[in-house]
């Protein structure tokens, strides 16, 4: 009987240091990680064949659920494909409207990917208060567009409905809320001296690889790009919004301490970038025209899209979130293919990254790389 | 009587030698000729202030015995020191033939031919009164050590061992000399011996000699290479019992021989002697280092000698010290070592016996196929920790509370590190050898194998609950020196600073273990498979096998931290015994062809040569 | 104390302590973190997620589950101690949801196991879900949370439906017959 | 002659110690578990409700084993914990404490944790293995501070026995008071961290990394035991730090005030282990976990050289 | 260079949108080419069915962080089992969608030796994403047939 020296470990499905219902095959000797497989597949619900099956506007609640954590990125992405397709150009105030959707979901999904790098180091509270704080903003979701979780509000054409009347009231509050909580933050998480040493130069994605290897948004701009869609290809209303990208090495208050992407860098691009999208909403509230939301346009069962191809994309909080639609000019899409960030972060970088990992940082590097397997599978 | 007693032992080396066909035959042999040194120490009985019953006491040997031999006398008698010593190593001895008899399947007779030579120097060595005869036993011993190693046939460890073997033979005829010197008598009771230095190099050339036999550090170069490389019960004996020879030696010479108002006269610090005090000092770097070095070993007969190593080093420190709590501890730490130590070494023997392995990080699962062997060793590993369910803690105790006694600031804290440094790498034992994944199905040792191991538990527990017991034993060494034994009743040990009271311990214990166990069943459970288990939800049927045993580089972080600090020091170490080593051996490697028949020849020639030099001089 | 007020005592206990099992099988596991951290709390019932089956009590499959996803869920419910209770959280558990046509998807998680509680909704609100967690004390008080017993009286059935499952075929059925004969 | 009555007696009195040292263990887990709910936001479980867990982790209708190494674990941690206890001075009060030392103690403690190691490694599981190697790991850190300070304490007060320790300071000389000993509370209020296992040094439990480690194939009644050996460590631990160095809460003389001083010396001795375990909690609430090297570096280098310190103090101080 | 310099047959469908149309033996060229002009982001490579045509498209996306260009590299193969190169020399992440396509199209790529199953466990009938698969229709005869545990 040969004898294997590394024995092997299984980080998820049912871990707390998996990142969403996926897997890591580890194989470990001693300490130290010698090889890793992504198994994926857990989640898989055939998003693209049912879209084959759905008309246009069928296909809008669906999309958002590729991604729970964000599920606007999808319903922008997949109407923005759509428009392009039609030759649609969107009213004004929508595309405000969309600007401080996105934003407010940017927000609440580093809220929660930050909490969430914390906690697997161990910072519990950060991620409570993180969860906790997330809340306020679901609110106001909530109120603008009914849902908590999925909002099915931004559609081709613009968005549903017009934002209730005291949303700018709300919001202001909601934002100069957590605006007075992220110093908490900073002290709890990024100026805590165990969490520099555990974070910094651990699960680095070399900066002469990042691109070639596929990594996109903050991931990469922790190692070093000043790369965004928002600026590269500016939406809905960001090229009339002025903002910053946080990258490496321009980390603001914090301090750099590494070469690459690691998870302390990646984790402040983060905190940077909560700042950043609050300034957006404060800008896109103060900037916002009056008018209509929703293009006037033909009734949805009986939409022909024109035939050809079109490709969107979008920044999410995990990176360049795209899709790429196919219509032969019927009522359905011959297909929808996604480009979920974490297909390249989850399995080909978290492969090539872990040899070497100690299995202490395996899984605070899978979660700050934001690995969420729904985009991976579909 | 004694007389015979040699005269049967070289019969027997003879006979069994002639054997090596037969190996049952000649292990059955010299496991009767093995039991007579144990028959001698009953009958010696009442040096001890012990009386036996007389069925115990059949055979009687003469307390002293000379035989004139041209420069001196030959001198053997009975002393309390040398009954102890003769206690442990005379009940090992017996128990590790028997094991060999079902270890050895072929060519053995070699083997207990060298073994019953070993224990014929010990025996005489024990019982020497006089640095001649102490010296010529000596050789016996190293000579059929040496034989021993080269069975094992690795060149590192002969290399090593000749190496040691010679430097500590030179010290400690060195040291022989210059007492003869300033004394002119061989007989130790003759000596009158004042506070000069030359008394003082004398004595430091002696212990240094000692000290290779103890594997003190920096002495310790060959005890990995020889217990790792030779064959396992000759390891046992070698770690168990020969080990103890050294110390027998340092005891001898520092306490019967110098005495301690001498050793003070040298200079004290801090109300200790120097000479007593760089001893402890230098025993509790090697009880650290030791322990250190067993927690990186993945062989596991590596990491049993880095942890003789260790443990031996307690000894050195009681000795150091040298008060009679420190001697009794000290003693006491040597008993439990000679058992545990040898328990677990037979143990690897009944793995080896089992799987053909010695990697830790190759076996795995052995707990439930050899439950008893699990069990003995477990009691070892128990008594090894210290961990109060057995008698090993009370000879570290004494030990901690004789540091603390004398304020022994610097040393205590890391002899207890070293303790707490034992639960790594016996946690390192149980686990990879004996629990997680199974990965071999083999039967339970052979019953011949389990006997020895569960006989040899059994002073750990009975001194568990009586360590009075054992200080009983003490009384007389320590009156030799002019000492008084430490209070104590059967159960309890008292001194200056706490009291340790063993019933209490065991009660209690036994007290929560029955409440424990009341609460274990309140609740039915069912015994669920080994892959039953959890691996984040994933079915193991999926797979065709999921390696689920860790123990391949275990204490990795830890290497990493102190990897760095023994990494330098050891390789140079190693190189200059190399260097050292390769000028004696390379012309030794002409001679050293392999063949046991030869090295018999060497050692009856060098034996003729030594006799001969003796009687010429 | 006899049997029934010892049994009593064992469900009261068992209610106020009922550990969940840290398993995020789909999308619904979004809205369990707001209920476990501060907004919703559901530390306050004595709940609180847990690593291995071994240790919780209750299993809230979150969601729709892929067929691959069932596998790992059979074998975490099998390895979880009675008693052990199953919410099926959300309606893809009920009947599949938005995914009713899905070829990937169980779509009635109680043929595969048994369900003490369903919450419907896509996605239930964290009001729901406390809800669910007092019916289900309810049910435990009233001794009526009786799926894991289910689960063993019906074990052949379930063991089938899985099979089937697992196996993305109708005539598995036979052959599983064939092995019980044997 | 032995005298059964009073054997009894204290049989007696032992048991009813072994069991309040239990209930105020549970007792600490519910007060732990609301004081952290309370930092990070939230309301929290009852105060009682590490009873409710005790009692239904053992009232689980059914339990699974791997056979009977894995039971020792069960059985060894609950017997020695409470065994390590009942050596201790409570409140002044010492039960077996004059029967052994603070060597013996140090030694009982590790009885549990074998115990609790031969049971995790018999699961088989390696989550397990690497928990017990991450356990022993932090052992062997946070012992060198904590003997140094204690071996110390033994030199200074010239004895080994914790009850004399506790004798000594009586009438509020509390070892904290001596500035030497204020600093060596410091170091082993580190060293307490990582006994009672709180963040920073929850490293061999840490869930995200392997799935609360040795606890992994535990359930039902033999993880009630661990849950036992948890909770009674902490007032074990406590107790021993307590009684170091705030002379075990003692400040009425039970010559003096008769049994007015048991009940007072107990309840000090209550609110001083809970204030100690307060400290441990929150430094709990707000650091991350070490990785297993770090945590041994950051003992030996920095607590273990303060301890140093205090050695040297102490060598230099006190003539033999 | 920008891809429509590169290569005079790329049509630009809209701004920041081009696509290329070409046979399968000249893909690891061009693929090569753009990464040495900047265009060094894979962005994803997709399958679509033409069941009409009987023909799979496949389209290797690519995009230039300098030029702010998107390039879609598009090429049609037979439905019936034809064969592909393997890309994955030239970006890691081809490897993954490889051997997604494989297992959702079942189009064989020549020279990944990766392709396993991927998302699928267990899978035993056609390659699901293909057109022909009519998954309504699975459900129905499948899933909606498993029977319901009876109660006595």
């Amino acid at each position: 009987m040969t004898i294997q020296k590394e024995f092997e470990l299984f980080i998820g499905p049912n871990h707390p240091g998996a990142t969403g219902n996926m897997s890591y095959h580890i194989w470990v000797e001693g300490d130290k990680v010698k090889k890793a497989e992504t198994r994926v597949g857990y989640l898989h619900r055939g998003f693209e064949k049912l879209m084959e099956k759905r008309i246009w506007m069928q296909n809008v609640p669906l999309v958002c659920r590729i991604c729970v954590p964000e599920p606007d990125v999808n319903e922008a992405s997949y109407s923005m494909a759509v428009e392009d397709l039609m030759g649609w150009e969107i009213p004004e105030r929508a595309k405000y409207i969309r600007t401080i959707i996105l934003e407010m979901a940017r927000i609440s999904a580093h809220l929660l990917t930050v909490g969430g790098i914390a906690a697997s180091l161990g910072i519990y509270t950060a991620a409570q208060w993180g969860i906790g704080d997330r809340d306020y903003l679901l609110d106001v979701f909530e109120q603008i567009t009914g849902g908590r979780v999925y909002h099915i509000y931004i559609w081709p054409g613009g968005v549903r409905w017009d934002l209730p009347k005291n949303t700018k009231e709300l919001l202001t509050k909601v934002l100069d809320y957590l605006e007075s909580r992220l110093p908490l933050y900073d002290d709890l998480i990024m100026n805590n001296k165990v969490f520099v040493r555990r974070a910094a130069d651990v699960g680095v994605v070399p900066k002469d690889k990042a691109v070639e290897w596929g990594v996109t948004g903050p991931n990469l701009r922790a190692a070093g790009y000043e790369y965004d869609v928002r600026k590269l290809e500016p939406y809905a209303a960001y090229d009339k919004i002025d903002f910053e990208i946080p990258h490496y090495p321009k980390l603001g208050e914090y301090e750099v301490l590494s070469e690459g992407s690691d998870i302390y860098t990646r984790t402040a691009i983060r905190m940077l970038e909560i700042q950043q999208s609050i300034k957006i909403i404060r800008q896109a509230l103060k900037d916002m025209p009056e008018g209509d939301v929703l293009l006037k346009h033909p009734q949805w069962f009986a939409w022909k899209v024109p035939a050809g191809y079109a490709y969107s994309h979008v920044e999410s909080s995990k990176g360049e979130f795209g899709y790429f639609v196919v219509s032969d000019g019927e009522k359905k899409p011959v297909r929808v293919h996604v480009r979920g960030p974490s297909y390249t972060h989850g399995i080909n970088v978290m492969e090539t990254i872990a040899p070497g990992l100690n299995v202490a940082d395996f899984a605070p590097t899978a979660i700050s790389l934001d690995v969420c397997p729904p985009d991976i599978e579909r | 009587m004694i007389t015979l007693t040699i005269a049967i032992f070289l019969m027997g080396v003879i006979v069994v030698g002639l054997l090596n066909k037969y190996p049952k035959t000649a292990g059955i042999i010299a496991f009767f000729v093995s039991l007579i040194p144990f028959f001698a120490l009953l009958s010696w009985s009442s040096v001890m202030n012990i009386t036996l019953p007389s069925y115990l006491q059949f055979l009687n040997f003469e307390t002293s015995w000379q035989y004139n031999l041209g420069p001196g006398t030959l001198i053997l008698q009975i002393t309390p020191l040398g009954w102890f010593f003769l206690l442990l190593l005379s009940s090992l001895f017996p128990m590790v033939i028997l094991f060999s008899i079902s270890y050895f399947r072929s060519n053995a007779g070699g083997f207990y031919a060298a073994m019953l030579l070993t224990m014929l120097g010990s025996f005489g060595i024990l019982l020497a009164q006089d640095m001649l005869t102490f010296y010529i036993f000596w050789e016996i011993m190293s000579w059929s050590i040496l034989a021993l190693v080269i069975r094992g046939g690795d060149r590192k460890a002969i290399v090593s061992y000749l190496s040691f073997g010679a430097l500590s033979a030179m010290l400690i005829l060195f040291g022989f000399m210059l007492l003869y010197f300033k004394t002119g008598t061989f007989v130790f009771a003759e000596m009158h011996l004042d506070a000069s230095n030359l008394v003082l190099a004398a004595i430091t050339l002696i212990v240094s000699g000692f000290a290779v036999k103890g594997a003190l550090m920096p002495m310790h170069v060959w005890a990995p290479h020889v217990y790792s490389k030779s064959e396992e019960p000759f390891v046992a004996f070698l770690s168990g019992g020969l080990s103890k020879l050294g110390y027998f030696g340092i005891m001898l010479f520092m306490y019967g021989v110098v005495g301690f108002s001498l050793l003070s006269s040298w200079g004290t610090f801090r109300g200790v002697p120097l000479f007593g005090y760089s001893l402890a000092v230098v025993g509790a770097f090697t009880a650290f280092a030791g322990t250190v070095l067993a927690v990186m070993q993945d062989d596991l007969r590596k990491l049993l000698a880095y942890s003789s190593i260790g443990q031996l080093g307690y000894i050195a420190i009681g000795l150091g010290i040298g008060t009679p709590l420190a001697l009794t501890g000290a003693l006491f730490q040597a008993l439990n070592h000679t058992f545990f130590k040898a328990v677990l070494f037979l143990a690897a023997g009944a793995v080896y016996y089992r799987t053909g392995k010695y990697k830790i990080s190759e076996l795995g699962g052995l707990g439930y196929k050899m439950p008893f062997t699990f069990l003995a060793s477990l009691f070892a590993i128990f008594a090894l920790a210290a961990i109060p369910i057995t008698s090993g803690f009370a000879a570290k105790w004494l030990l901690y509370e004789a540091a603390i006694e004398k304020k022994f600031l610097f040393v205590t804290p890391i002899m207890l590190i070293a303790g707490v440094g034992a639960f790594l790498y016996v946690y390192k034992i149980l686990y990879g050898v004996f629990l997680g994944e199974p990965r071999y199905n083999v039967k339970e040792a052979p019953l011949s194998q389990l006997v020895p191991m569960w006989i040899l538990v059994l002073p750990l527990i009975i001194f568990l609950i009586f360590p009075g017991w054992f200080v009983d034993l003490t009384a007389p060494i320590l009156q030799g020196y002019e000492m008084t034994a430490i209070p104590h009743t059967p159960y309890t040990i008292n001194t200056s600073l706490a009291k340790y009271n063993t019933l209490a311990v065991i009660f209690a214990f036994i007290g929560t273990l029955i409440f424990a166990f009341i609460l274990y069943l309140s609740k039915p459970q069912e015994k669920v498979d080994h892959m039953d288990n959890y691996l984040a939800g994933e079915p193991p049927e999926l797979y065709d096998y999921i390696s689920m045993h860790a123990s391949s580089k275990y204490y990795e972080p830890f290497e990493e931290v102190f990897y760095p600090y023994f990494k330098r020091g050891a390789e140079r170490m190693w190189e200059i015994i190399l260097a050292a080593g390769e000028v004696f051996g390379s012309g030794a490697r002409k001679i050293y062809t392999g063949i046991v028949g030869d090295y018999s020849i060497y050692i009856l020639l060098f034996f003729l040569i030594m006799v001969g030099w003796w009687l010429l001089w | 104390m006899n049997h029934e007020n010892w049994s009593k005592l064992a469900r009261i206990m068992s209610k106020r302590s009922l550990w969940m099992i840290h398993f995020c099988t789909g999308c619904g596991a979004m809205e369990m973190p707001p209920v476990m951290t501060s907004r919703y709390d559901m530390e306050r019932f004595g709940m609180h997620a847990m690593a291995t089956p071994r240790q919780a009590d209750v299993f809230l499959v979150t969601g729709y589950l892929a067929v691959k996803t069932l596998k790992r869920v059979v074998q975490v419910y099998e390895q979880m101690r009675d008693p052990k209770y199953v919410i099926g959280f959300g309606s893809c558990t009920i009947n599949g949801g938005m995914y009713w046509d899905s070829y990937n998807t169980i779509k009635d998680l109680s043929k595969y196991i048994p369900v003490d509680v369903y919450i419907a909704g896509c996605m239930p609100r964290p009001e729901a879900i406390m809800d669910s967690f007092l019916k289900l004390f309810d049910m435990i008080d009233k001794g009526e949370a009786i799926g894991w017993q289910k689960y063993h009286k019906y074990y052949d059935q379930y063991k089938r439906n899985q099979r089937m499952a697992f196996s993305y075929r109708l005539d598995e059925v036979k052959d599983i017959k064939e092995d019980d004969k044997e | 002659m032995v005298n059964y009555i009073d054997l009894t007696i204290q049989i007696l009195v032992a048991i009813g110690v072994t069991a309040l040292g239990f209930a105020i263990g549970m007792l600490f887990n519910g007060i732990a578990r609301k004081i952290t709910a309370r930092i990070q936001n939230r309301v929290g479980p009852p105060i009682y409700q590490g009873y409710i867990d005790v009692l239904k982790l053992f009232t689980k209708k059914t339990n699974i084993s791997h056979g009977w190494i894995f039971d020792l674990a069960a059985l060894f941690s609950v017997a020695g914990i409470a065994l390590a206890f009942l050596f201790l001075p409570v409140a002044g009060v010492s039960l077996l404490s004059g029967e052994g030392d603070l060597f013996l103690i140090l030694y009982l403690l590790a009885i549990p944790a074998l115990g609790f190691a031969l049971g995790a490694g018999a699961s088989g599981n390696p989550n397990a293995a690497v928990g017990i190697m991450r356990a022993l790991m932090t052992m062997l850190a946070y012992e060198l501070p904590l003997v140094m300070v204690i071996i110390a304490m033994m030199v200074y007060y010239d004895t080994t026995s914790l009850a004399v320790i506790v004798q000594k300071q009586a009438n509020m000389h509390w070892a904290i008071f001596i500035p030497v000993f204020f600093i060596g509370a410091l170091v082993a209020d580190m060293a307490l961290q990582g006994m009672l296992m709180e963040k920073p040094f929850d490293i061999p439990i840490a869930p995200h990394e392997i799935a609360t480690g040795p606890m992994v194939e535990f359930g039902g009644k033999h993880l009630g035991a661990l849950m036992l050996y948890k909770m009674m460590g902490i007032v074990v631990e406590t107790t021993l730090f307590v009684d170091l160095f705030l002379g075990g809460g003692v400040i009425l003389s039970v010559s003096q005030f008769g049994w007015l001083a048991y009940v007072v010396n107990f309840i000090v001795w209550f609110l001083l282990i809970l204030f100690v375990f307060f400290i441990a909690l929150l430094i709990n609430a707000v650091f991350p976990r070490f990785r297993i090297e770090q945590a041994l570096k950051f003992y030996w280098k920095y607590d273990a050289l303060v301890g140093l310190l205090i050695l040297i103090w102490i060598f230099v101080g006190v003539t033999p | 260079m920008m891809a429509k310099e590169l290569f005079p047959e790329a049509q630009e469908i809209r701004k920041g949108r081009i696509r290329i149309e070409t046979q399968k033996d000249k893909v690891g060229e061009i693929i090569k080419k753009l990464k040495d002009n900047s265009y060094e982001h894979f962005v994803m490579l997709s399958c679509v069915d033409w069941i009409k045509e009987g023909k799979f498209e496949l389209v290797y996306q690519m995009w230039s962080y300098q030029y702010k260009e998107h390039v879609m590299i598009s090429i049609k193969i037979n439905r019936d089992g034809e064969s592909m190169l393997s890309m994955r020399h030239l970006f890691p992440q081809i490897e993954t969608y490889e051997r997604e396509i494989h297992e959702m199209f079942g189009v064989n790529f020549i020279g990944n030796p990766n392709l396993k199953e991927f998302i699928l466990e267990g899978w035993p009938h056609m390659p699901p994403m293909r057109k022909d698969f009519d998954t309504e229709k699975f459900v129905k005869d499948f899933y909606y047939k498993i029977p319901e545990v009876k109660e006595e």
